[in-house]
């Protein structure tokens, strides 16, 4: 009964459905080199959030400029404001000051153009795994959605529950479900939440080369969030580490770690240095903020 | 093999349901038959039998019939006006928050005062025959409904919003695929409460110039005391009532909101 | 020892007599222990009887016709009380002046009780058919006055005190109005374990009569506060009541006689033609 | 200065929560007396100052604090005797599940019989005076509290007892340290539900033999069409109704069930 | 405001404010050395358990023996019947085929000589947090159930968050209250169902460092079920991986990395050899259930 994950390199079928000529609504990704870019796809400057009458900001006077193609991992004690500068850059919550440029234009609320994989269950519960996924497709009125939803819930390997309610599937299920829906729409930039969390650490592992394995095909721009030391150094080119009460960055870590990476770089010398690294860093956050 | 077995195994806890109810009722048949009997007095309590043979009088001559086709005429009417009213008040209020301040203080003040208190007015205002008696039966199911409706309005999560725009949904689309799903959970359940005291308040809305239907039918064998007719009434709303309530519990798991119920 | 006795009456003037007989203490000088219950409808004070929670009621003639139709000699006549009046009222701008009027019109009726039967006969009378000529519409006593200040019904059957309240307030017009007699019953196996209590209730009645026939002026304040009435018109229509003329207790005559023996078969002779009553039943049964 | 921010920010809250409230009522008033002016009728529709002019008068003679007493003494009659019954048998239900098949089939049954369509057997079965109407009012209040206390009692998670057997609890401690306080929240709001419709039902259960309370109060109105007596029991009732459940609220949020109200 | 953890070495306190003779209901633990021991204390012997109709076992002819004294990790991917073993060892559930002995004697039923932190939610939410940890010590009938209550939480750095109420805390504390709530009754065996599950990598490694001195101190017997396999191999004396549809084991891993343990072990060449042994095993086992 199990069914394995087909790497999608096998799978031409995702990239072939896809309109050959660009389609007027879907945002077409440029052809980048695999390496980080200069050109700013996203920038914050000196974004500060405030919630209510709390006399800590969530998120204070941060700024981050983040290239084309890039894969940034975001990592951070709970609470320290990672969710919020997400849902930031998504454009759910509008800063108290400072500024978002999204292609060097102010962003000024959610769009097609940004699909974002959420830390809590965000599935919604009405539909069925497949219409979750063909959700975004529909909106953009691609006539193919349904055939393009049951393909990405087969590289999540999740073709066999493609009919049944969230409700019916397990945490780790839903969150994979939630990632083939933002993936559906093939947004130029991908922010995602903790995405892994509920995952075991087997299944998490494979899909970490799954997502590494999609991103190196489309190269979307990635914001990825995640307390997972290792998880955000295997992943990412860049990764900023935030600091707590209140909310910003402490430091960053470029990676310079050669791709592709698969499993083996985790005993790698390089890998366990920057591990090292970062570990001390965020010690001495988690050490202030522990309570 | 193992569906078989899981299908058997649900065929037998309905199969035991079914017995542990038969027993249930017959020992409550049991009871009522040797309290009669003990009583002695068929204006008192009339023993089930008597009551089974007064049904048996009352299909026969079709007047049964006939009161309980009046009597859910009545309930689905006023059901459905205050559906129609309730929902849309409820969601209107759900994504007001100033409506919402202004009306709220008003409907928590309306709402104690029993259908039957609103008898005077539902005459004066709406005159004799089927009107008040649809005013009243609307009058129980608006607030079950509304209160309802307007929890499923509020229950709306930031986070489907966030998602669905997105991945491009327009206005339109964030009200027919996120906003009323997300709400229809809450108005289905309200819509079954709603049902159930439309249904019970058809009895009230009876008392008011209707010449047929199960309320009258008990208010008219009381003057005559025909205890059995009584019982006749009251079994039939039970029965009925349970019944229409079962099947809105079943359209709302298997049809309306079957997420809610997987498997 | 003084005999147990519980006394149940409705709302209208028929209550008079029982308020009485509470309040200025009569049921003790015969040796009663009386407890009251007054009720708003017919039907809760039949069932309280039919349940044995009640011994003796006022009422008129019907309830106890039905009731002795369902549960053959469980109740007898011991008393009769006088009467007050119901009325067909029409609206103030009602061109009706007769029941020939109402042909096709709608008149309100609550069903089943002594102002159904004496419209069916008054109908009769004026050869107009209950079903065919006029339409008649079910109405609790309650709902009546409404009713017709609505202008929901052309006429309506109503009882006194509101036949006199309407008048007075809508400026309704009576076109025709009947005797309401009242009555006493109690209950048939009260009246074997006490035939001497039930003696002494009759008499106490009688006192009562008396008391309200020479005091009027108590009495009436008494009854109308616990309708809560104006007792002015509780007054007015004490005249209506011929035993209330009485200037001394022997001119009161409330014991069942041969005169109230043949009122009753007629009534329930009526009844029974005209379908109020189900069953036959034999008038001997329903006196002593 | 955060807390002293908060408490400014929930006291503005409630400020504006209440002027929205009186905006509310007052607009209602208005369009009651615009109506009433239209009409020119005080039977249809009494204009709100006569109304008001009745309570004083009302109050000024003592009669409707009487007839609030009398309610009141009714309501909480039925209201105790239906949960003394409710209670207990929904929580032995919830643990056996055999009586609970053999129970509930008849409470099925008999839940959609209106407390109005009981008045003629309350009568037969308990007399006169004020047993019925206990009677009604606790028909009426019984059924929310026996299901949601049914719910609270099959509530009960595993796990919580598994927790407390293996940190030593005994089946004493494990009754009232976990099950008891596992279902309360479910029981007490079983009891807010309950109060409303015993509440609702007073009205009902004065029909019979009363000579006192609101719902004898609006019945006696109407046969003189006195409807700003009407009017004013309505109103009463919807006011102390509202009083009642809010309070009851209250209590259950601060007291009863704090757990499930952090803060 | 935040307040650091002190070192349970430094506490003198929680070890004093026990019973200096061995109470009556207190189950005094045998001064062991330090390392795993021969003497069983827990034994299972071909453990099955079947739920309902379903015709895979969740557990099959499980047969394992834990020392006293002894720290065990169970690992394995999500389904595989860790919680399934946990509850049998715990005496909630009663296997359908082979036994459960504990100190020799069959297990009957749960038994306060059982500490268990749950996986999921299960503090009593209408308690208190200090309420809910000094339930146990309270059946016991120690009367400075409060005291030992007050230290637990100082322990786990939620001092400070004692009278509030379950719902009013975040998962991570909740699941800390749950670890203090199992030791208060200083049980002689632990049964630990993913109680670092909830906790964000930083508070997680913290925690970690706690257990292990905790554990150094009084020597309990430990089963510790996670599915992060360096958080079995920094913790454990044995690792013990589960396979999965029908739930059973694998393979079992003996940790010899000295203790005590500090989180540069995981930069060891020993640690990361035993890493890679067990990642291989494990790969394995995903691959065949990821679906
Ligand atoms: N809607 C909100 N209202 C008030 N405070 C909020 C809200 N959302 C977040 N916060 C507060 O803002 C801070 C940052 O929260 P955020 O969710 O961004 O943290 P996070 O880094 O994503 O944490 P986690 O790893 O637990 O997801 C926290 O102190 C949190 O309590
Ligand atoms: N109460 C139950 N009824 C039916 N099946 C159950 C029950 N509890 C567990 N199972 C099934 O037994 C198997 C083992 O479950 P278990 O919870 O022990 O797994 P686990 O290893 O703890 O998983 P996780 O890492 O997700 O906690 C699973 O297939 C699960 O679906
Ligand atoms: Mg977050
Ligand atoms: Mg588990």
């Amino acid at each position: 009964m199990a069914r394995g994950v087909s790497p999608i390199h096998q799978r031409a079928d995702y990239i072939e459905t896809a309109p050959t000529g660009p389609a007027p609504h879907l945002h077409v990704v440029d052809p980048v080199p695999s390496h980080a870019q200069q050109k700013p796809r996203l920038s914050l400057d000196g974004v500060t959030v405030n919630f209510g009458a709390r006399a800590v900001s969530a998120v204070q006077d941060v700024s981050l400029t983040i290239g084309a193609g890039e894969f940034v991992a975001l990592l951070g004690p709970s609470g320290c404001g990672k969710s919020t500068l997400l849902n930031v850059m998504a454009g759910f919550c509008t800063p108290v000051q400072g500024r978002v440029l999204l292609d060097g234009e102010p962003l000024t609320g959610p769009s097609a153009k940004c699909g974002v994989v959420f830390q809590k269950h965000s599935l919604f519960p009405w539909m069925t795994a497949l219409d979750n996924v063909a959700f975004g497709p529909r909106r953009l009125g691609l006539t193919n959605a349904r055939q393009i939803a049951q393909d990405l819930l087969d590289i999540v390997g999740l073709a066999h529950v493609a009919n049944e309610w969230p409700a019916s599937l397990s945490g780790g299920m839903q969150q994979r479900v939630g990632i083939a829906r933002a993936l559906a729409t093939r947004p130029p930039v991908l922010l995602m939440d903790e995405p892994f969390g509920a995952l075991d650490a087997q299944t998490r592992s494979l899909m970490q080369e799954e997502l590494l394995s999609i991103w190196d095909k489309l190269r979307p721009t990635v914001v990825f969030v995640t307390h997972d030391i290792e998880e955000a150094i295997f992943l990412a080119d860049r990764v900023v580490v935030m600091q707590t009460y209140p909310g910003r960055i402490a430091r960053e870590f470029a990676i310079d770690i050669p791709r592709p990476r698969s499993a083996e770089v985790l005993n790698d010398h390089a890998f366990i240095e920057r591990r090292r690294e970062i570990t001390d860093v965020i010690r001495v956050e988690a050490r202030k903020t522990f309570r | 093999m193992t569906v078989a077995l899981q299908s058997l195994r649900k065929f037998k806890g309905v199969a035991v349901a079914i017995t542990l109810g038969a027993i249930g009722l017959s020992l409550f048949a049991g009871i009522w038959t040797w309290a009669s009997a003990h009583l002695g007095n068929d204006v008192l309590l009339p023993s089930p039998l008597s009551v089974l043979s007064t049904y048996a009088e009352l299909i026969a001559d079709g007047s049964l019939a006939k009161d309980i086709g009046a009597s859910i005429f009545r309930v689905f009417a006023g059901f459905s006006i205050a559906s129609t009213i309730a929902v849309p008040l409820a969601l209107v209020l759900a994504y007001s928050r100033i409506l919402r301040g202004l009306v709220m203080p008003l409907i928590a003040l309306i709402r104690p005062i029993p259908p039957i208190a609103w008898i005077p007015l539902a005459i004066l205002w709406m005159g004799l025959g089927d009107p008040p008696s649809y005013f009243i039966t609307s009058i129980a199911a608006f607030f079950p409904i509304f209160l309802n409706a307007f929890a499923g309005g509020t229950s709306l999560q930031q986070e489907h919003v966030n998602a669905a725009r997105s991945l491009g949904a327009g206005p339109f689309a964030l009200l027919t695929k996120v906003m009323l799903p997300s709400a229809l959970p809450m108005i289905v359940t309200g819509l079954r409460i709603g049902l159930g005291q439309a249904w019970m308040a058809v009895v009230t809305a009876e008392l008011i110039a209707a010449q047929s239907g199960l309320g009258y039918m008990i208010q008219i064998s009381r003057l005559s005391l025909e205890t059995s007719r009584v019982l006749v009434g009251m079994t039939v709303i039970g029965l009925l009532g349970a019944v229409m309530i079962g099947s809105l519990g079943v359209l709302e798991r298997r049809f309306i909101v079957p997420w809610n119920y997987p498997r | 020892e003084d005999a147990k006795i519980r006394i149940g009456y409705p709302s209208g003037m028929n209550g008079q007599v029982p308020v009485v007989l509470e309040k200025a203490g009569i049921a003790q000088k015969h040796q009663l222990t009386a407890e009251f219950t007054g009720f708003q409808y017919g039907p809760p004070m039949m069932e309280g009887l039919v349940s044995g929670q009640l011994d003796a009621v006022v009422t008129s003639f019907l309830p106890p016709l039905t009731l002795s139709a369902k549960a053959p000699g469980s109740v007898k006549f011991v008393a009769t009380l006088g009467q007050s009046s119901h009325a067909l009222l029409v609206p103030k701008d009602s061109s009706a002046k007769s029941l020939i009027d109402l042909k096709s019109k709608k008149i309100g009726v609550s069903v089943g009780s002594e102002s159904h039967l004496d419209l069916i006969l008054a109908l009769k009378d004026a050869k107009l058919d209950a079903k065919t000529d006029v339409e008649l519409v079910n109405l609790q006593p309650n709902e009546l006055p409404a009713a017709l200040e609505k202008g929901l019904v052309d006429a309506a059957l109503i009882r006194q005190p509101q036949v006199l309240r309407l008048e007075e307030s809508l400026g309704a017009k009576k076109i025709q109005s009947w005797p309401f007699r009242f009555t006493s019953i109690v209950r048939t196996e009260y009246l074997n374990s006490n035939p001497d209590a039930v003696k002494r209730y009759v008499e106490a009645l009688k006192d009562a009569v008396l008391y309200i026939a020479t005091n009027p002026d108590q009495a009436a304040t008494w009854f109308a506060e616990s309708q809560r009435l104006d007792a002015a018109v509780v007054k007015k229509l004490e005249s209506e009541n011929p035993l209330y003329a009485a200037k001394s207790r022997d001119d009161i005559k409330i014991e069942i006689d041969d005169g109230f023996k043949k009122l009753l078969a007629e009534r329930l002779a009526a009844a029974i033609d005209n379908g109020l009553v189900k069953s036959k039943i034999d008038p001997a049964s329903l006196t002593q």
